[in-house]
């Protein structure tokens, strides 16, 4: 069953949803399907009941940073030119900006008809920790494999699953609180680190340390090893 | 058309009758965190398990203490960068890791694989699952409490694979052996034909190890009807690999996806019916039978040629921009990755699929009910290498 | 009845036990630092620098272009490229590298380096005997302990290095046709080449240590 | 006397007769104390010095039936490893951990290993070398082996570990349930013998018909009642398969995990005791103690002591053999094969041993033996097929998709 099929029905069975496919133009075809989150829950059941995609395989996220896009456009304008004010065309960059958002993307298959992969993505409104902006349906309801690697996605991106039954960091801990796969992630330079003495990490290390000298660091290699 | 019915949250929480008792007296109840370091974990892993006497009321699996942000790296470093790290993903079985990741290049850039290449890939990964396999049956039996004998039986199988290994790739384990296109050299000479003696002695290990345990009482007790997963829940779980076809589940993406060469090889896909741990364990025992007729019949067949596609090149490779999830039927199950690229030498988005971790969604699920004891062999028999689950 | 399956076991464990004394095949150990497993090949642990000739400063083939040092995965390569040039493997005068060092405590030993190498300079070691007291500065490997005579390549990879020769080989003879060619119209400028060799200051011993 | 001593069969004799010259020499008024020192001092370093031979040689045979070396590295033959593994126990640092019950703690790996020790008071290890004839020996034995019980739930409560409180629980529950098929099995020997004390039941089974001796071991009941003895001894020396007490894998080493260097060694020393001790009992009562196993001169010449120490050789070989092969049992599992397989049988054997006794022998030997096998053989075979069948144990048959 090709994409425009599952999405026609979709669009008949489950009224008001807002089905989008994206091209990949990769040799591979994997094309996929957005889904707007208020119609997530309900698309995923119906996929799993009647298109037997029952085998959800991997869940991931992706970040989508803001971008600003610089198109050339051609404006007429009025110019002062010698022979005083005349119509001109001139290129224009005009700069849109693109906000930024977190995508989910969910790789599904079907054990009894051996298709696969359709890639099913939801995206957030926006990019903020924490809110609204973030907040997705989760789908673990319809597949259980989904529960710990929305976890994850929590944990690394920060999207909030609403519906999931243990929503709680997977692999950083509790007391963590950044996301530490978004694109815009600074890593500290104040945890413990080997230091490698090629590393500007270990300048910044130095940095950090200078004015508390841990007793990991107290007698450092200087400069390269030489 | 139907209405569509929705789902019922899954149930994560303990059967009534068990929080009954629990909730009786909680005072009775211990709790007790298995890990990160104990010696049945396989790793720094950790279950925060509830008792109630012996037995398992709650268990709540802990990870990241191997968490090194695997993916992250990958999307600061070139598509050849990481390749190497594949191999620390499950750090058993690199060359299947090498596979999986070169596959999904591959599709994301369409770049095709030489015939020889496509042999010694196959060679490599059912070796590779011989091994895991080998050492899986070792690990379990030594969860279970015999002190060594089958894990030494075990390893020492695994050493003359590892030899193998060391001869073609250069290393042990972290082997780093496949690149887009192809393989990175080609197996030296004489190496086919060890290979072939490896391959035709491997079949007396397994009879070994038969006599030794497979009717032992002991064992059977041990393990039959313990940690049942019922076919239902292992699809909707999406659990892969031995574990997936042990409850019954037909579903080998060598079949399925029909990736590499496989088609060309006959083979088939024992089942289990119980889903119980005895299955898991005999399943992979007979799947190493059925790798060994792959390995044959590859060895048989492998073809003279190029063992790398003449357009790839070390540097410089930029797949255009797109999308791709591949995936190989690793030894512990489904290893995939979704690749993004934005049309630079990095990845933009590197995700793992990891078999072990998500084949441990159900560890609670079997565990309930069950003694401690039960638990440690329930997770030997779920089959995971920390370094895949924390990535 | 229970107790065969067990008694099976027990049959199989005697087994190993007595067979263990006069198999081989079944007992493997060998006895490390008496014994060694022979040298695979393939092997590689750590990268090394080849040189050719006596000189392990003069014979260096590196000429510092510094793409191991960027593809490296794990960042444990170190370059800083010298000011002035000397005469390289094939005779072409290059750049050399002031200071190379590869931080083993990073390496991964995944050899990615020896593959983007357009030089044939950085090969994989087979020495794994590398314990130290200094976990930082022992585990820095600078240019003079990495480098490694082409005859100590030639031994640990015989097939690989006599290929690499070969294509050297073809390499030098090109060049000094070329040079011949070259040569020929202008009798000069071979000696204010020579020359410059000549005067090409030698890096100070005192900088490794 | 010193005639006596060089005449051959008095070889055996020899260690008595030193401690009678010796005794000679002390004054009346201390002869029983030192009668007691002169006795104990080589118990306390025959059976230490046995349990330092036995580790190396439980690592050596492992290892061979793992198909490695073995500890090979100290001394000739990595025959000297004890005594490295004895030094490093001795230098290691003794943490005890801050909340544990420090007295409790400190003493449990001592009345451990006391205890290991007094029960060796009424084993005979050869001919009349025994240290105290008691009259109700067995009794004695049994009733110092509970004293292991509360040491082993005094270091694992004092701890203050959840690990070692599940170890030590373990450990209660499976001795317990132990104990009682342990002292049924041992039960028809005490009534055939027609006596408690040990020395008494060695005694019963010395002599010879033909050259086949009269052990215990070669009646329908000794067989079985060694079978379940040896069984119960495994799991009362919490040898694997039983070993669930140290359950290595599931609660890492059980009572004992809060204890470190010499005190762990102590626990260790203690467990190999014990095992040496029950297996001394079950030589006495089934394998007839200190005697020859054939009536031959070739045989009976050597000294009794000698004999006795090959015996229980034997039976630690055994023990290593077993733990090389098999997995640990469950606890709910090893609960249910001593109440519903041992405890019934041993109970039929007692039965099947007053049969036996009450059988006329002279005429129809052989119809008393099949007689009592048969008694025995078949509720054997059915308790254990049904043990096999309501857990419905199979060998299965796996199908394959093309």
């Amino acid at each position: 069953m090709d994409l425009a099929t599952i999405q026609s029905e979709l669009e008949v069975s489950v009224p008001g949803c807002r089905l989008q496919i994206v091209d990949n133009p990769s040799p591979c075809v994997q094309h996929s399907l957005v889904v707007d989150a208020e119609h997530a829950v309900l698309v995923a059941t119906y996929l799993q009941d009647f298109l037997h995609f029952d085998y959800c395989s991997n869940v991931t996220g992706v970040d989508w940073l803001p971008k600003e896009l610089s198109e050339k456009i051609k404006v007429k304008k009025t110019v002062d030119g010698p022979n005083g004010p005349e119509e001109k065309e001139v290129d224009e960059v005009r700069k849109t900006s693109v906000p930024g958002y977190l995508e989910v993307v969910y790789h599904l298959f079907s054990t009894t008809d051996r298709t696969g992969p359709l890639p099913l993505r939801m995206r957030t409104a926006g990019r903020e920790v924490g809110g609204e902006a973030t907040l997705l349906p989760s789908l673990t309801p319809v597949w259980r494999s989904c529960e710990f690697q929305e976890r994850e996605v929590y944990d690394l991106f920060g999207i909030h699953f609403e519906g999931h039954p243990d929503l709680r960091r997977l692999l950083m801990w509790d007391e963590f609180t950044d996301h530490p796969m978004r694109r815009d992630y600074v890593d500290p330079d104040d945890y413990e680190y080997e230091p490698t003495a090629h590393d500007e990490v270990l300048a910044r290390m130095r940095q950090h340390y200078s004015t508390q000298p841990g007793p990991a660091f107290g007698d450092l290699p200087q400069g390269g090893g030489q | 058309m139907s209405t569509i019915t929705l789902p019922t949250p899954p149930v994560l929480n303990p059967p009534a009758s068990l929080e009954a008792s629990a909730s009786e007296n909680p005072e009775r109840l211990l709790e007790l965190s298995l890990g990160p370091q104990h010696p049945s974990t396989h790793g720094v892993f950790r279950m925060n398990v509830v008792l109630d006497g012996e037995r398992v009321v709650r268990l709540k699996p802990v990870f990241g203490y191997l968490h090194r942000n695997h993916e992250k790296i990958a999307e600061n470093e070139t598509y050849l960068g990481n390749m190497p790290y594949t191999d620390r993903l499950d750090y058993i079985c690199s060359l299947t890791n090498n596979w999986a990741y070169a596959l999904a290049v591959e599709k994301l850039a369409g770049i095709p694989v030489p015939e020889r290449a496509e042999y010694l890939r196959v060679i490599t990964a059912e070796l590779t699952r011989l091994l895991n396999h080998a050492a899986l049956v070792g690990f379990l039996l030594q969860d279970m409490g015999a002190s060594g004998t089958p894990l030494m039986y075990a390893f020492r199988e695994r050493e003359k694979i590892l030899d193998l290994f060391e001869a073609l790739t250069g290393a042990r384990m972290m082997c780093n052996y496949m690149r887009f296109g192809g393989c990175r050299v080609d197996a030296p000479a004489g190496w086919l034909d060890q290979a072939r003696k490896v391959v035709a002695d491997f079949p007396k290990f397994l009879d070994e190890f038969e006599k030794l345990l497979v009717s032992n009482e002991i064992l059977m007790e041990r393990t039959q009807g313990v940690g049942v997963l019922s076919r239902e829940l292992a699809i909707s779980s999406a659990i892969s690999g031995p574990m997936a076809r042990a409850s019954g589940l037909n579903y080998d993406i060598r079949k399925v996806d029909c990736y590499g060469i496989y088609p060309r090889f006959s083979f088939r896909v024992p089942l289990g019916s119980h889903g119980d741990v005895y299955d898991r364990y005999m399943i992979r025992i007979l799947e190493m039978r059925e790798s060994l007729k792959i390995l044959e019949q590859a060895l048989r067949d492998i073809p003279e040629g190029p063992i790398l596609d003449p357009k790839s090149k070390p540097r410089g490779f930029r797949p255009k921009p797109g999308e791709c999830y591949g995936r190989i039927e690793a030894p512990k199950g489904e290893l995939g990755f979704y690749l993004i690229s934005d049309g630079s030498p990095n990845p933009y988005r590197y995700r793992v699929r990891p078999p072990s971790l998500i084949n441990l969604t159900v560890l609670e699920d079997l565990c309930l009910g069950h003694n401690v004891a039960d638990v440690v062999v329930i997770l030997g028999s779920v089959d995971i290498v920390l370094g895949e689950v924390d990535r | 009845m229970i107790g065969t399956g067990i008694l099976k076991g027990l049959a199989e464990t005697a087994r190993n036990f007595f067979l263990s004394y006069v198999s081989k095949d079944r007992l493997t150990t060998v006895q490390y630092p008496e014994q060694r497993l022979p040298q695979i090949e393939a092997a590689r642990n750590f990268p090394f620098l080849v040189y050719d000739g006596a000189e392990w400063d003069a014979g260096m083939r590196c000429v510092a272009c510094q793409i191991c040092e960027k593809e490296c995965p794990p960042k444990c390569i170190f370059i800083e490229k010298s000011k002035d040039k000397k005469p390289d493997a094939v005779g072409k005068p290059q750049f050399y590298p002031a200071r190379f060092d590869i931080d083993i405590s990073v390496c991964m030993s995944c050899q990615i380096c020896v593959e983007v190498c357009p030089f044939d300079a950085i090969k994989m070691d087979v020495e794994f005997d590398l314990p130290t007291d200094d976990r930082f500065a022992g585990l820095m490997l600078d240019r003079h302990k990495l480098s490694k005579s082409n005859e100590y390549y030639h031994e640990i990879h015989p097939t690989e290095a006599t290929a690499v020769d070969t294509a050297l080989d073809a390499e030098r003879a090109k060049a000094a046709a070329a040079k011949a060619a070259a040569a020929a119209p202008k009798p000069a400028s071979p000696a204010a080449t020579a020359a410059s060799a000549a005067s090409t200051p030698k890096p100070t011993e005192g900088e490794s240590k | 006397m010193i005639v006596a001593a060089v005449n051959a069969g008095s070889v055996d004799q020899v260690f008595v007769l030193a401690k009678h010259a010796l005794l000679a020499r002390t004054p009346d008024a201390l002869q029983p104390l030192a009668s007691a020192i002169i006795s104990i001092i080589p118990l306390l370093v025959v059976f230490p010095s046995l349990f330092a031979i036995t580790t190396v040689l439980e690592r050596k045979g492992l290892g061979r039936m793992q198909n490695r070396l073995g500890p090979n590295r100290v001394g000739p033959f990595g025959l000297l490893q004890p005594a490295a593994d004895g030094i490093k126990a001795l230098i290691k640092e003794d943490v005890v951990p801050a909340a544990a019950d420090q007295l409790v703690h400190f003493f449990a790996p001592v009345i451990f290993v006391a205890a290991a020790f007094v029960a060796y008071a009424v084993l005979p290890i050869g001919r009349n070398m025994v240290i105290v004839n008691l009259n109700a020996g067995v009794l004695f034995f049994f009733a110092v082996g509970s004293v292991v019980e509360l040491s082993v739930f005094m270091a694992g409560w004092s701890s203050r570990s959840k690990y070692s409180l599940l170890g030590a629980m373990r450990a209660i529950a499976q001795m317990i349930s132990y104990e009682v098929p342990l002292v049924l099995a041992s039960v028809p020997a005490i009534m055939q013998a027609g006596s408690l004390s040990t020395v008494d039941i060695v005694n019963a089974q010395a002599g010879y018909t033909g050259i086949w001796p009269h052990w215990y071991l070669f009646t329908p009941w000794g067989i079985v009642g060694f079978g379940l003895f040896l069984i119960a001894a495994t799991a009362e020396s919490n040898r694997s398969p039983f070993d669930l007490p140290e359950g290595e894998s599931e609660i890492i080493a059980g009572y004992f995990i809060e204890y470190s260097g010499f005190k762990f060694a102590l626990f260790f020393l203690a467990e190999y005791l014990g095992m040496f001790a029950t297996s001394a009992l079950g030589i006495t009562l089934f394998l007839g103690g200190w005697s020859a196993p054939l009536g031959i001169s070739l045989f009976t010449v050597v000294p009794s002591y000698i004999w006795f120490f090959a015996k229980l050789l034997g039976f630690i070989c055994f023990f290593i053999w077993i733990r090389g092969t098999l997995p640990r049992l469950r606890m709910d599992q090893l609960m249910g094969f001593a109440w519903k397989f041992i405890l019934p049988m041993a109970l039929l054997n007692i039965f099947v041993t007053g049969l036996w006794r009450f059988l006329p022998a002279s005429p129809l030997n052989s119809i008393r033996w099949i007689v009592c096998a048969a008694v025995l053989a078949a509720p054997c075979v059915v308790l254990s097929m049904s043990l096999k069948q309501k857990k419905k144990l199979l060998i299965r048959t796996y199908h394959f998709a093309e």
